[in-house]
């Protein structure tokens, strides 16, 4: 990527958190305790206020950003801000506040232990984040991705007791083979391509590589997305990740790890290989139907499920597979539609998660059928939680419907009215698993026996939700407001197929 | 300055040879002079890295004879680094090694410290010496005072010792005869010369004979795969303080003197020299998957350990059979970076096995929240050894990865990465037991406060070093591949 | 008998020594075919044209057998 | 008769035998369950080989490499430098064994015993 | 099983070795390669270059001298090993009974060591072999010998002494600390010889540069002699600390019958 100006921005925002998770871990179980937050938050508002200073840079299009040394022999390790980096990083450093916020009051509420290590880990998971927000070449990109499964590991096994360890290992097991997998897709890549660097577009030819070893190179590297961002066959690490706590399952499912997953196949499809060589080697049908699959049965799963995480857990699972589907189809509008449900998702599924957390540590429910009339004690919450399920179900003037739209509109571009009718029956399905939640929560003949108190979690939880609900009802009327977020989106999907805004 | 390479060689064998008559003296006085010399040789060798970089290799011949008829040290940019890694090793072992000589006699503190650093003297003049009979006499240096440092491991080290004993001793024989049929073909003795008259001659199928002792020796030597049998067991027995040495570094001059042979002598042009590298590729590839299945059996992590390292050393010789100047690079990359890997791994166990006296992994449940920072360490060298960047594992595969794509050989690109993940395997399980299972009722060996109580500053400090030379080497790891590539350049395929 | 005969007897009778160091049972035996073994071998070396090497064996042959009957005083003779 | 095994001979026989020395050396290792016998056995390895380089170092009527006023040609001495060779490889192989049976006098006393059988059992005993 | 696949193994291996023998050059043949190549040099420059008459002496103490520099740090090694093993856990019960100064008679009051006379051994042959030991020393340059072998004869008169009378002191009385100190020193000789060729400005080991008021080949000449010095004494010490250390674990049961 030839950089037009040199900027050390996107250096210091990787950073900050990483200087935040080593002093945490230094200083954090003995010497002082009670300074995790405050590290955190000093490190997650300037790094916040860097991002956002890089969004008119990113609207103008300049490519700003720097070279740090030379990786490997001939691969430099650079970071560089763009449209779609843009985009995760502007989320990802937005919802770090947000959950920071959250996680003080539900640690404190819940008296949660290995504190230390949750927020060492926490910051080291939004180092990797927004490494992969702003690397510039695929090797830059894998090592932050490595990182981040890395970085992980500690909080899915954060209760430390046997669950916790078999999910640790599940997780282990579908990330590092992956992403192992990833590594060998890279080198041979790179070996016939001698390229590395993101290229809006893609930089594979296609002849550049004969056609069966494409495919293969191509779904090599895909797998490392698409376990991670939970796609059907490969996707049962993630309900068992949610033993963690809620934070962790929020950061999971909305902010860092299934989002990096995605974001990985978007660089991938549309970066690297590109939309010709991508239809031209299939590897975007199979993705596409892949993704299908998914959300359908996700959400059929999801009616199933009585645990209020497990169900948001599979709600996960089929809603990233709109962004994986959005990328798959291979045109403008629904690759604005992905990059934009990238944002999207990232605000309605953390206000459901933080709901449930808020619920559980007040309440401490993990069933729906014991939820039943809790709107009586925590109206606000329970507000917010119907907000975020409307904008799930991709409601107008939520924010999940400007995204969906897109999706729909680049599929009907593309001539697949299957896709349309998918996207369609899923968002029925989804009001079908998530309405229950929302209808039972208010149900009346309830009201006095369970929750006679009208009781709201601390503070601490009940403002991120509250801001998280907000954001997604406003993105939703104004896509536009604050950050410029779809501006980014439609930006990058342009680039990308090489028309002007 | 010109007698740079003999001062290297020379610091550690005198305060050896003296330390015992000074530990008569004092019971610490040998150690001392000992690590005093270590830590000179460590800093001549870097001043002698600096040197071939800017005035290109130093021959220096003993004696002042003419070049086939004196003794060589010829010194590159590949055995100068080697040489560095060596030193450095023996100078954190040492001070490691202070925390384990409490209870023994003046001759036995001196003549331990004799031992190391004689050791150490082995391995540098195996790396240096440019005359392969001089080479075999190293390979004894070393063999026997890992012998006896093995041996010095308690009741299961001697019969360790003297089965490594056996084995070392039929390896080297096999050497001696590789060089005999060599030196029947051409009649020198010097490497350099040896390669020119190689060349001459039509003497393929004596060199192959030749090549199949000299990889069985150093197969041997090196503990890879089939050869390995005596390994496991006397790393794990070994004497703690020697043992990140043992295990660290004597595995590895073996390896470079098989690259010697491989590539500086015999060369490219000899017509079996595919064969030769097949060989080595199956067998490096049996030893990689056979070494890391085996490591996810043990309990014990010396044991863990041990077995890695037959899985470890088969990546470099994975590198030497691809043989292209990356794969090349990468396995001199990974000799480096696995020698740290592997001492900060034992020095952090040993961190372990000084507070608490055992190695067993039951033993070690949530053992971060007494020693946070031994935890931590130890959890970057197991990533290393996973090969997660940006530690130096991941760069060394690396560049063995694309070193095999450049050559076409995508089976051992597969086969890293099936190795890398069953590495994963064993060392998430150490991991797992570190900061997740729970606590066993572990016994102090020493008085210790509540809290975070970690090893005394002279265990700290080795694992510390080794771990920040991990992460060193990773992110700098193109100014190691530069200077490598600049004496590989010449001979690679 | 030209000395590449007197080489080849001599190595034979080496390669019997040998044997009997195999299969032999008692080790007081085999240690003192050994040392059999070391004084051929010496002249062996003599007759190679060896006569610094072989004065070494020499004397390296009767150390190490002393070595050998000393530690066979700790421990046993028999040998399954 | 004599000259045809003389040809031999100097062609391949005495390698031949010498590696057959150096093999059977191996052999005993291998088989021997004492380790007694191993050692010298191993012994006997290091002997074959010694023989190997001095085979190569013969010269016909070539004399002991001592310097003589009246012999004046290279031809006629033998050749010196595989005798150093082996010099040094003796005296290795004695410090070897010196230490050899340092560990099994170790090993007698710790395990009672110096067959294979024995020690593999014993082993278990301790950690 | 156990015996015959290896046999299988070394078999084939020896037909194999037996057909491809062909490359090793005739025994005997004066032209061939290790023949001509280097050592031509070797034979023709040792006497001027090196003053020494034997050349294997030549090379091992001047050429090669480095190497045998390490040959005797391997003997030193090898003492300090054995010491290390045998006493690197001492356990009471195991640790050496010196042996007591006993009258050994038998029944009938006869002495038990009737077979060696020490009154032949001690002041005749005992002395006789330490003269030789120091002329194979001091001779090593012109004829057969050199340091190693005296080293080893030195050793071999102590041995001698403990074997045939070990109730009695040794002429050499050393210790195991003090021998492998000793052994340490003597080595060290050696490589104090090499210094100081550095010293005089030369590289290691350049006995030309010897920092002496002599002729080059006399500095050649007193360099192999300080040499063979070193190399003598480390032997003669390491000999004897293995005997040592092995004769310490010794239960001499016919001492107590």
């Amino acid at each position: 990527m030839i950089l037009t100006a040199l900027d050390y921005r996107p250096g210091i925002i990787v950073l900050l958190p990483l200087i935040a998770s080593c002093l945490i871990y230094v200083l954090g179980e003995h010497i002082l305790p009670n300074y995790r937050e405050a590290i955190t938050f000093a490190a997650a508002f300037p790094m916040a206020a860097l991002v956002y200073s890089m969004i008119p840079a990113a609207l103008a299009g300049k490519e700003i950003g720097f070279t740090l040394l030379e990786i490997v022999k001939g691969v430099p390790l650079q970071f560089s801000v763009d449209a779609a980096g843009m985009i995760f990083a502007c989320v990802a450093s937005t919802l770090w506040i947000v959950t920071s916020c959250y996680s003080i009051g539900y640690m404190r509420g819940h008296g949660e232990k290995n504190q230390t290590g949750y927020y060492s880990a926490f910051a080291m998971c939004l180092t990797a984040t927004m490494g992969l927000c702003f690397s510039a070449n695929l090797l830059t990109f894998f090592i932050f991705f490595e990182v981040l499964t890395v970085a992980t590991y500690p909080l899915v096994v954060h209760y430390r007791d046997e669950e916790g360890t078999r999910s640790g290992r599940k997780y282990l097991a579908y990330t590092l083979i992956s992403g192992q997998l990833f590594f060998a897709g890279i080198v041979i890549l790179y070996s016939f391509t001698g390229r590395m660097d993101f290229v809006p577009g893609g930089f594979v030819n296609t002849g550049d590589i004969p056609m069966p070893w494409m495919l293969a190179v191509f779904i090599l590297m895909i797998g490392a997305g698409i376990v991670k961002a939970g796609v059907m066959p490969l996707h049962s690490w993630l309900p068992a990740a949610m033993v963690a706590p809620t934070p962790v399952s929020a950061l999971l499912h909305a902010v860092a790890v299934v989002k990096a997953g995605a974001f990985c196949t978007l660089r991938v499809v549309l970066y690297v290989f590109g939309p010709e060589a991508a239809r031209f080697c299939h590897g975007s049908e199979i993705l596409a139907w892949m993704a299908v699959a998914t959300i359908l049965i996700s959400s059929l799963i999801a009616i199933r499920k009585d645990n209020l995480k497990a169900r948001l857990a599979f709600s996960t699972v089929g809603q990233l597979s709109y962004i994986i589907l959005g990328i798959a189809i291979l045109s403008p509008f629904a690759a604005t539609g992905a990059l934009y449900h990238i944002v999207a998702h990232a605000f309605m599924k953390i206000t459901l998660f933080m709901c449930a957390g808020a619920i559980f540590v007040t309440t401490h429910r993990k069933n729906i059928s014991e939820m039943i009339g809790i709107g009586r004690q925590m109206p606000v919450t329970m507000t917010c939680f119907t907000l975020a399920s409307l904008a799930v179900a991709g409601f107008p003037f939520f924010v999940g419907f400007t995204s969906k739209a897109n999706i729909i509109m680049g599929a009907i571009s593309m001539g697949q009215p299957f896709f349309v009718a998918t996207l369609i029956v899923s968002a029925l399905l989804a009001l079908t698993y998530l309405m229950p939640v929302v209808l039972l929560a208010f149900k009346r003949d309830f009201y006095n026996s369970q929750f006679p108190v009208k009781k709201e979690a601390n503070l601490p939880m009940l403002i991120p939700i509250m801001i998280t609900a907000a954001c997604s009802l406003i993105l939703g009327v104004m896509p536009n407001f604050g950050l410029h977020l779809y501006g980014l989106a439609a930006m990058a999907g342009n680039a990308i197929f090489g028309l002007s805004l | 300055m010109k007698n740079l390479p003999a001062y290297i060689v020379l610091l550690p064998l005198c305060s050896a040879l003296l330390s015992l008559a000074l530990s008569k003296i004092h019971k610490h006085l040998g150690r001392d002079v000992v690590f005093g010399a270590l830590v000179g040789s460590l800093v001549l060798s870097v001043v002698q890295l600096v040197r071939v970089i800017q005035n290109g290799p130093i021959h220096y011949i003993f004696g002042g004879y003419k070049i086939p008829y004196g003794i060589e040290f010829s010194v590159d940019t590949i055995n100068a680094v080697i040489v560095i890694m060596v030193c450095m090793l023996g100078v954190l072992s040492c001070m490691f090694a202070f925390n384990f000589d409490k209870n023994g006699d003046a001759l036995q503190v001196g003549g331990a410290y004799t031992m190391h650093a004689l050791l150490v003297l082995g391995m540098v003049g195996m790396t240096m010496t440019g005359d392969v009979f001089n080479l075999y006499v190293f390979l004894e240096i070393t063999s026997l005072t890992a012998y006896c440092l093995i041996a010095m491991g308690g009741s299961r080290g001697i019969v360790s010792a003297f089965r490594y004993l056996l084995v070392g001793t039929v390896a080297a024989t096999f050497y001696l005869l590789g060089v005999g049929i060599l030196y029947s073909v051409t009649g020198t003795l010097n490497m350099s010369d040896m390669a020119a008259c190689l060349k001459q001659g039509n003497n393929d199928s004596a060199m192959l004979m030749a090549m199949m002792f000299l990889i069985s020796a150093f197969g041997i030597k090196m503990a890879l795969f089939p050869f390995h049998g005596w390994q496991p067991s006397a790393y794990t027995h070994a004497h703690t303080g020697a043992r990140p040495l043992i295990a660290g570094a004597m595995g590895k001059i073996p390896a470079y003197a098989m690259f010697r042979y491989l590539y500086c002598i015999y060369g490219k042009d000899f017509k079996y020299f595919r064969y030769v590298l097949l060989i080595i590729g199956v067998i490096s590839v049996c030893g990689m998957i056979y070494g890391s299945v085996r490591a996810m059996a043990q309990k014990d992590i010396r044991k863990v350990l041990a077995y890695s390292s037959v899985a470890q050393i088969g990546y470099i010789s994975l590198g030497f059979a691809i043989g292209s100047p990356l794969a090349l690079a990468g396995a001199f990359l990974h000799m480096l970076g696995h020698a740290f890997m592997k001492g900060g791994l034992f020095f952090a166990a040993g961190a372990i096995s000084w507070k608490y006296g055992t190695f067993d992994l039951n033993d070690f449940g949530r053992i971060y929240k007494r020693m946070p920072f031994t935890a931590g360490l130890l959890t970057v060298g197991a990533l290393s050894m996973i090969g997660i960047p940006p530690t130096v594992g991941f760069f060394s595969k690396w560049y063995l990865a694309c070193g095999a794509a450049q050559t076409h050989e995508y089976v051992y690109i597969f086969v890293l990465v099936l190795s890398s993940l069953l590495n994963a395997v064993y060392f998430f399980k150490v991991i797992e037991k570190v900061f997740v299972q729970a606590d066993k009722n572990r016994k102090p060996l020493h008085p210790e406060g509540k809290g975070v109580t970690e090893a005394p500053i002279t265990i700290m400090i080795p694992v510390v070093t080794c771990i920040l030379m991990i992460l060193l080497l990773g992110v700098f790891n193109v100014k190691v591949i530069d200077i490598l590539l600049i004496s590989l350049k010449g001979v690679a395929l | 008998m030209s000395m590449l005969m007197l080489e080849a007897v001599l190595l034979l009778a080496l390669i019997a020594i040998t044997l009997v160091v195999i299969f032999n049972k008692d080790l007081m035996v085999v240690v003192v075919t050994y040392c059999a073994f070391s004084f051929i071998t010496m002249f062996l070396y003599i007759v190679m044209g060896a006569p610094d090497v072989a004065f070494t064996e020499a004397v390296i042959g009767v150390i190490s057998t002393i070595y050998f009957i000393m530690t066979l005083r700790n421990i046993d003779r028999r040998c399954k | 008769m004599m000259t045809q095994i003389e040809t031999i001979l100097a062609g391949k026989g005495i390698y031949f035998l010498t590696l057959l020395l150096l093999t059977l050396g191996l052999y005993g290792i291998i088989v021997s369950r004492n380790y007694m016998k191993k050692l010298i056995c191993m012994n006997i390895m290091q002997v074959a080989v010694i023989f190997f380089f001095l085979c190569f170092a013969q010269k016909n009527s070539g004399t002991i490499p001592v310097a003589m006023k009246h012999i004046v040609h290279a031809v006629e001495y033998i050749n010196p430098l595989p005798h150093g060779l082996m010099l040094t490889a003796i005296v290795v192989s004695l410090g070897t064994t010196g230490v050899g049976l340092a560990l099994l006098t170790r090993i007698k006393e710790k395990y009672g015993s110096i067959e294979e059988k024995d020690i593999i059992e014993g082993e278990k005993q301790f950690r | 099983m156990r015996k015959v696949l290896p046999l299988i193994l070394i078999v084939i291996c020896l037909g194999a070795s037996f057909v491809t023998l062909d490359f090793l050059p005739e025994i005997g043949d004066p032209s061939s390669k290790p023949n001509t190549h280097t050592t031509d040099y070797y034979i023709e420059h040792a006497t001027t270059e090196t003053n020494a008459a034997n050349m294997v002496t030549a090379v091992i103490v001047d050429y090669r001298a480095f190497d045998t520099m390490y040959e005797t740090t391997v003997m030193f090694i090898a003492g300090v090993a054995v010491v290390l093993i045998l006493a690197s856990h001492p356990e009471r019960k195991n640790r050496i009974r010196f042996r007591k100064v006993r009258k050994k008679e038998s029944r009938d009051g006869k002495p038990v060591y009737r077979t060696i006379n020490k009154e032949v051994v001690i002041p005749l042959i005992e002395p006789m072999i330490m003269l030789y030991a120091i002329y194979v020393l001091f001779h090593g340059e012109i004829s057969l010998g050199g340091g190693f072998q005296a080293g080893a004869l030195l050793g071999m008169t102590y041995i001698l002494d403990v074997m045939v009378i070990p109730e009695r002191d040794s002429l050499i009385r050393l210790p195991k600390d003090k021998s492998t100190a000793l052994g340490g020193i003597g080595t060290f000789i050696y490589v104090l010889t090499g210094i100081l060729c550095m010293a005089g400005g030369g590289v290691f080991l350049e006995y030309e540069k010897l920092p002496i008021p002599m002729h080059a080949l006399e500095k050649h000449s007193t360099g192999m002699l300080l040499v063979e010095v070193g190399v003598a004494i480390c032997v003669m010490a390491t000999i004897i600390t293995i005997l040592n250390g092995i004769m310490e674990r010794v239960h001499f049961d016919d001492d107590t019958d």
